[in-house]
């Protein structure tokens, strides 16, 4: 494993004890992420996509197989600090305003007043939420706590980024608009992202690599590496390599979906 | 308006309810009273103003009450033995030390006990045991216990009123810091924020409503707590002080003047604390139900 | 000065006359001594407090006060300025009691808190069981007032002479519409408020010494008392700090426990005390003939 | 080893090493300590070797029970202690604190199973308080008429179950659990009939406030005055002390419900009622609980008061009252300590309730923090 | 206006005052919903969709204009239980388990007992949750948790389903899937839709008619209606009269966007 593995699965497993039987929510799952990667995780509904990314981050523990994370163990990564998370669900807290929930990190990670008030101006306008920074959670659309808590994520330095999909409740033009701005971060800050979608073309426009998933158990069924530019105009998505891509995917999901069978 | 309102109209209801009681109540008396005194065929209405009008009645009327308190607040110079309005604030500054003192114990208590298993698990137990001592028993033992070192006046008081006041503040802030959501929580372990940062900006904020709730009645424990350390050192004075005496020389009046005014501080406080409440809603961005 | 502190055995009241003068009027000041005086109430124990330390001397009932000597607190009775008991029962007419024969399958009233000795003393006495039985008595933990005879909880109550039976009198009850028990009439009498102090203290002259003079101060009190019955009700009234003393209520009060101190005389009477500890044994309240639980080196020495 | 200890763990292990230590070398010098207490001074000193080598977290149990033994057995009669006695306190109480922290971290790392020696850790702390009272009082010669020491309170406790018995049914029985059941029942109707109709809420809450603190000690007299001397009127001082704890709990509790769950009612169109048992009243149990919880022990604190108030000759209140007037302060422990247990049981059992009710809530379902 | 129309709204307007100043979340809202359409509300994060369809349900009140649901007003509407409401949010109880979620309308409309079980099996087997009964919500993962909400929206006969976003957090198979449900759904029953999407396909696939909107202040910058056939196979989407649509849906978005001018 070359040194630059940012997270490394050796048959990691990991499974829920509940009170009518245990869930298996990830079993073998056998990945490398190197550093600068762009890696999408789709896949069904319920096969674990998000417990991966929060073993990752050190919020499950595995039950087995090992994880490593930047060479360390999760914990160790967490403590220092090395990713931001956005989580599926806003997660705002209520009683702070929307500049006061980007804060958050930034407080926590004792950054001085003024740095905080420049990073919050800068991922609010990234996000298209200014003018907003007053309000709280409750007064704002389902797509704009999303974007408040991307901005959350983005506010801070972290090498790694794990995003649950981030970009579920935007419109298109939105989410084109964001997936352009994290294409040009990510460029720009050679970051290794973890995200995780429902989009076929999102995962494909972005990605350097996407991991098919599939339930019950959950387990990575392919892993696809894309050899498009890491330059991506956003009418890239009608190329043929693109939709030569694509069609993998969606292929790769169908072959992992109970449905076909069950409906 | 529409506050001042439906508080006259169950104040009216109360009230109408309470003269009746007292007719009712006062009967019994008043029948003895005047079969001696050979009177006999006593109109109704006379009879109601009677049972209303005695000295040492088993319900004073409303009335009759308001007027002793009058007369013992406004009527009397403050510094008197005899003014309520010294007495209620003997109690009262035994109330909001003790208050503080349980407020701050229980909030301490709940912080260590959500922070350390072996606390949470060897410290409820005996927390909730604590309260099971009867107080009143033990208080004349406190006080005699602390008048030996020396200590005398208001802290006795004030470590009764924490006594009783720091138990539905541990309670209600055991639950409170431990409401937090658990994707809130991983957003800190996200940040590998410290146990004070998570403390501070997640569990204290998460905690407050149930902090309120907890103080509202802290207080009125407290209150009571004050009032029953009273019972128990009869020098110092204080409302307890007079009902008790009240109780001695069956002046029902006086008692439930006492309590009366022991009541209205109450409500004041907990009509504070509310207040707080409120302020610290709006500046949290709670949004009105 | 000599720093005494007396514990009262209840709040403050002509009850405690003589004490409450001598330090108003400086006696005990006349005397070189800076006395302190603790009033009471319905949960201190004087026993307890002289015990652990919170007073010099204690006012309390010799019944109590060797039943405390019996369990471990070496209490000694150095003067009794009480000599006779204002204990009484009292049963409204309508009751239908008139003599003890007819207590059976009644409801009495007693006070309990060190209390009630003189009352069981005298059930003891009478044969009467106190088990709520038929043939015997139901009592009745008293509140400290006479409620429960005017809501008729009880068929019969406690009180003092110079307190509550006042307090029946007010209410319109008194003699023609009650039933009086008083316990020194019966000769059921047991001593009543006296002074005493741990035994060890003793040992120290200068304690004694102080004790003398304290004494010699308070019957001083007590005599300018009851030389000056309107004075000393003022007197009281002033010291009371709750504000609940009333003068009329605390002038009864000193006029009728004139009729139960000797001003002249500080010294236990040796017939009543062994009267009292002989009840005290028969019903087991103590266990041992107490010895050394008086002392007359005090009253000796005024 | 040592470095597997937390920062406190290894705080306290030095600690009682370290106690032990000097109060063995001061043994040594002043000389005729007993020879219990000398053992357990060598063993606490010897426990420094853990520094090299592990120790299973039984051996400081082991360890504090030594010490508690030892000094116990050494108390001197009627006299106060030698001065290096109490190193053997601060040494056996340092190592139950750490048999406690150790055993904690133990169950929560799974290495221990959760039932069963969860119940070991209060019990363990309840017996060093034991434990250390026992010194204190006996070994300071604190007078037994101002605290008794637990083994007297035991004895009298054993030698008065009749009449304990009867308190406790006089007591608890008969006043505080129909009080406790009518005050929260009516403190709970009255909050949902408050929370339904604004205007008895702006008329009542006030009000309500202002009663809440009617201090038990003034109604006490006036209840007795109203029901009687028996059980009725403790149960109605119970009552009122345990109606405003769940009014303003239950109001507080009844708006905890979130606009969202609300909306999704509304858009049922469901009657009051149905928004009131599926979603407001569960949404508010934590409240409820809560206030049962304040209540379990208010209920009993309320009760026994009351007693001191003209009671028939029986009942925890009245036991405690005499007991004092007549310096049986052992005896009024005894009825302290059967109030504690009964009220500590009255309170458990209301939680496993709310263990099961309440299951969802986050303060249960995500466990300790 | 005929009598079909079962939503109504006529220079629609609300306004949040809010402690910074007033939101305009809607303004000037025209529109008429006829008996059995399907419409879709598409339009920029924060546009006012959820407002329009909340205050349909009565769950705001207008400041300005008038909206009649059925001929009546919209309270009235409520009471007569005329819609079934999927939040963009699961909002499920967290005291109750799945099963139990689904079957709260059916207690609250007093369906009996065999009903409801009858209900709740065949709605959990449409979302595909069948053997996730007796979990408790926070047992699922997000897709499955908006896919109860689902069930429990469908589980009683409403005659009109307002949809907030319900297939944001699924996968393109489960989605494809729903949606061709939902569509039998509707042409079985008859049913009116009202359904918010931020995707144009899903849209352009599912509805007669799509709303297009636009922010600050909210309001209908277009109404397309769609001529394609009631009988949709999955792959009409790639036949030029449904392209055509989208471009148009797309345009209109585009047009109302803030975005352009903003970035
Ligand atoms: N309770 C409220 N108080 C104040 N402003 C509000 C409130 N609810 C919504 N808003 C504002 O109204 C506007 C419209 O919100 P709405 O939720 O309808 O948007 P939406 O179109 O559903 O967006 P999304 O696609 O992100 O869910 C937004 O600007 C939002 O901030
Ligand atoms: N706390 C938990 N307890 C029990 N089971 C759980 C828990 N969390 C997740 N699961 C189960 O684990 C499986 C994987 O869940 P996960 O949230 O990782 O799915 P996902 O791929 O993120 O799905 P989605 O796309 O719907 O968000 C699911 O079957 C879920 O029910
Ligand atoms: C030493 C002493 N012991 C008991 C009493 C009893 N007693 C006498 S009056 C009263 C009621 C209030 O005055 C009570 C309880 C007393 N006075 N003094
Ligand atoms: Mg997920
Ligand atoms: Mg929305």
């Amino acid at each position: 494993m070359p040194a630059a593995a940012v997270v490394a699965a050796h048959q990691l497993g990991l499974t829920f004890p509940t009170a009518d039987g245990d869930v298996v929510a990830l079993s073998d799952v056998n990945l490398t992420i190197d550093k600068g990667e762009f890696v999408s995780f789709i896949g069904p509904s319920g096969c674990g996509k998000t417990t991966f990314l929060r073993t990752i981050a050190d919020l499950e523990r595995p039950t087995s197989g090992t994880l490593t994370v930047n060479g360390q163990t999760p914990e160790q990564a967490r403590r220092s600090r090395a990713y931001g998370y956005v989580f599926q669900a806003p997660a705002l807290y209520p009683w702070r305003t929307i500049e006061k929930n980007v804060a958050l990190p930034l407080e926590i990670m004792g950054y001085g007043r003024e740095q905080q008030a420049e990073r919050i101006r800068r991922t609010l306008e990234l996000v298209n939420l200014t003018g907003f920074e007053k309000r709280y959670p409750w007064q704002l659309s389902g797509g704009m706590q999303q974007r408040a808590s991307i901005a959350r994520a983005l506010a801070f330095d972290a090498d790694l980024l794990l995003m649950d999909e981030p970009f579920g409740a935007l419109d298109e033009i939105v989410r084109d608009h964001l997936n352009s701005e994290l294409l040009k971060l990510w460029d720009r800050t050679q970051k290794t992202i973890c995200f995780v979608t429902h989009s076929i073309p999102e995962a494909v426009y972005l990605s350097t690599k996407i991991v098919v998933m599939s339930p019950r158990p959950g387990r990575v069924t392919d892993v696809i590496v894309s050899d498009l530019p890491r330059e991506r105009p956003l009418d890239i998505r009608e190329t043929p390599e693109f939709l030569a891509i694509a069609a993998r995917v969606r292929e790769g999901l169908r072959a992992g979906h109970s449905y076909e069978e069950a409906v | 308006m529409n506050r001042v309102l439906p508080v006259l109209t169950i104040l009216l209801a109360i009230l109408a309810l309470w003269y009746a009681a007292a007719i009712w109540m006062n009967a019994p008396w008043q029948n003895q009273l005047n079969a001696r005194a050979n009177l006999e065929n006593v109109a109704f209405t006379e009879f109601a103003q009677q049972t209303w009008a005695q000295d040492k009645p088993v319900l004073p009327a409303p009335h009759q009450v308001i007027s002793e308190i009058w007369n013992a607040t406004v009527m009397l110079d403050i510094g008197s033995k005899r003014s309520l309005a010294y007495h209620g604030w003997i109690t009262l500054s035994a109330t909001l030390l003790g208050f503080a003192f349980g407020t701050a114990l229980g909030v301490l208590l709940a912080v260590i006990i959500i922070h350390n298993d072996a606390a949470d698990r060897s410290l409820m137990p005996w927390i909730i045991a604590s309260q099971t001592i009867p107080i009143l028993a033990v208080a004349p033992m406190v006080v005699v216990g602390l008048g030996a070192v020396g200590m005398t006046g208001l802290v006795p008081k004030a470590l009764i009123s924490m006594y009783l006041s720091f138990f539905p503040v541990v309670v209600g802030m055991v639950k409170g810091l431990r409401s937090p959501e658990g994707i809130q929580l991983d957003l800190m372990r996200t940040y590998d924020a410290n146990p004070w940062q998570v403390f501070s900006k997640l569990r204290w904020p998460a905690a407050m409503p149930f902090l309120f709730a907890s103080m509202k009645v802290g207080i009125a424990i407290s209150l009571i707590g004050a009032v029953v350390a009273e019972l128990s050192n009869a020098s110092g004075g204080g409302l307890g002080v007079r009902l008790l005496t009240g109780s001695y020389n069956g002046q029902t009046i006086q008692i439930w003047a006492a309590l009366f005014i022991a009541a209205g501080l109450a409500a004041v406080l907990v009509a504070l604390v509310g207040g707080a409440e409120r302020v610290v809603n709006r500046r949290m961005g709670v949004r009105a139900a | 000065q000599d720093a005494l502190t007396l514990q009262l055995k209840w709040v403050t009241q002509a009850q405690f006359a003589g004490y409450l003068v001598a330090e108003a009027k400086g006696f005990y000041d006349e005397e070189n001594l800076d006395v302190t005086i603790l009033p009471g109430g319905p949960n201190i124990a004087p026993e307890q407090v002289i015990a652990g330390g919170g007073a010099d001397i204690i006012v309390t009932w010799m019944a109590a006060g060797l039943a405390a000597r019996d369990t471990g607190v070496p209490l000694v009775n150095i003067a009794q300025p009480f000599k006779r008991s204002g204990l009484m029962m009292i049963c409204p007419t309508e009751t239908g009691i008139t003599s003890p024969e007819d207590f059976p399958g009644h409801t009495l009233g007693v006070w309990f808190f060190g209390n009630e000795y003189p009352f069981f003393a005298w059930m003891n006495k009478l044969g009467i069981p106190t088990d709520g039985s038929a043939e015997g008595v139901t009592v009745l933990q008293q509140s400290f007032d006479i409620q429960p005879m005017i809501q008729g909880q009880a068929d019969c109550i406690s009180v003092m002479t110079y307190n509550e039976y006042g307090q029946a009198l007010d209410a319109g009850y008194g003699p023609d519409n009650l039933t009086i028990f008083n316990y020194t009439e019966m000769g059921n009498d047991l001593l009543e408020d006296g002074l005493y102090v741990m035994e060890e203290t003793l040992d120290d002259p200068a304690k004694v010494d102080a004790y003398t003079r304290f004494v010699r101060a308070s019957m001083k009190g007590w005599q300018y008392a009851l030389d000056n019955p309107d004075e000393a009700a003022e007197i009281v009234v002033e010291a009371d700090d709750t504000g609940a003393a009333e003068y009329d209520h605390q002038r009864y009060m000193v006029e009728e426990v004139s009729k139960l101190v000797d001003p002249d005389d500080a010294a236990l009477n040796m017939e009543t005390y062994d009267r009292t500890v002989q009840a005290l044994l028969d019903q087991g309240i103590i266990k041992n003939q107490p010895e050394g639980a008086y002392t007359t080196v005090v009253t000796d020495g005024l | 080893m040592i470095g597997s200890l937390s920062p406190l763990q290894r705080f306290l292990a030095l600690l009682a090493a370290g106690a032990s230590l000097v109060g063995l070398l001061l043994s040594l010098a002043v000389g005729n300590t007993p020879a219990p207490l000398l053992l357990f001074f060598a063993l606490g000193t010897l426990s420094l070797l853990r520094v090299r080598v592990a120790f299973n977290l039984s051996l400081d149990g082991i360890l504090a029970a030594a010490g508690a033994a030892a000094l116990i057995l050494s108390l001197p009669a009627g006299a106060a202690m030698p001065a290096h006695f109490w190193l053997a306190l601060l040494s056996a109480w340092a190592f139950a604190w750490l048999f406690v922290e150790r055993l904690s971290a133990a169950i929560r790392a799974g290495a221990l199973p959760h039932s069963g020696t969860g119940l070991v850790i209060p019990l363990v702390f309840g017996l060093t308080l034991l434990v250390v009272w026992e010194v204190v009082t006996r070994g300071a010669n604190v007078p037994p008429v101002l605290l008794p020491a637990p083994s007297a309170i035991a004895a009298r406790l054993a030698a008065e179950t009749g009449i304990l018995w009867a308190d406790f049914v006089q007591t608890f029985v008969k006043s505080v659990i129909p009080g406790y059941i009518i005050g929260c029942l009516a403190g709970l109707l009255v909050a949902i009939a408050v929370d339904r109709s604004p205007f008895l809420k702006a008329g009542v809450m006030p009000i309500g406030n202002f009663m809440s603190a009617l201090p038990i000690i003034g109604i006490a007299p006036i209840m007795v005055m109203w029901f009687g001397f028996d059980w009725q009127s403790k149960a109605a001082v119970v009552v009122a002390m345990t109606f405003f704890p769940m009014l303003v709990n239950t109001v507080a509790g009844l708006n905890a419900a979130s606009v969202i769950e609300r909306d999704l009612m509304r858009t049922y169109a469901a009657s009051y009622t149905q928004t009131l048992f599926k979603l407001r009243l569960p949404a508010a149990a934590p409240f409820i609980f809560n206030a049962l919880k304040i209540n379990s022990t208010l209920a009993l604190i309320g009760a026994i008061v009351a007693e001191f108030f003209g009671t028939p000759v029986v009942g925890m209140g009245f036991r405690i009252s005499t007991g004092v007037g007549r310096l049986a302060i052992d005896l009024v422990w005894a009825e302290i300590a059967v109030a504690a247990v009964a009220g500590s049981a009255f309170y458990g059992v209301i939680a496993l309730i709310e263990r099961g009710v309440t299951f969802w809530h986050p303060s249960v379902r995500g466990g300790r923090a």
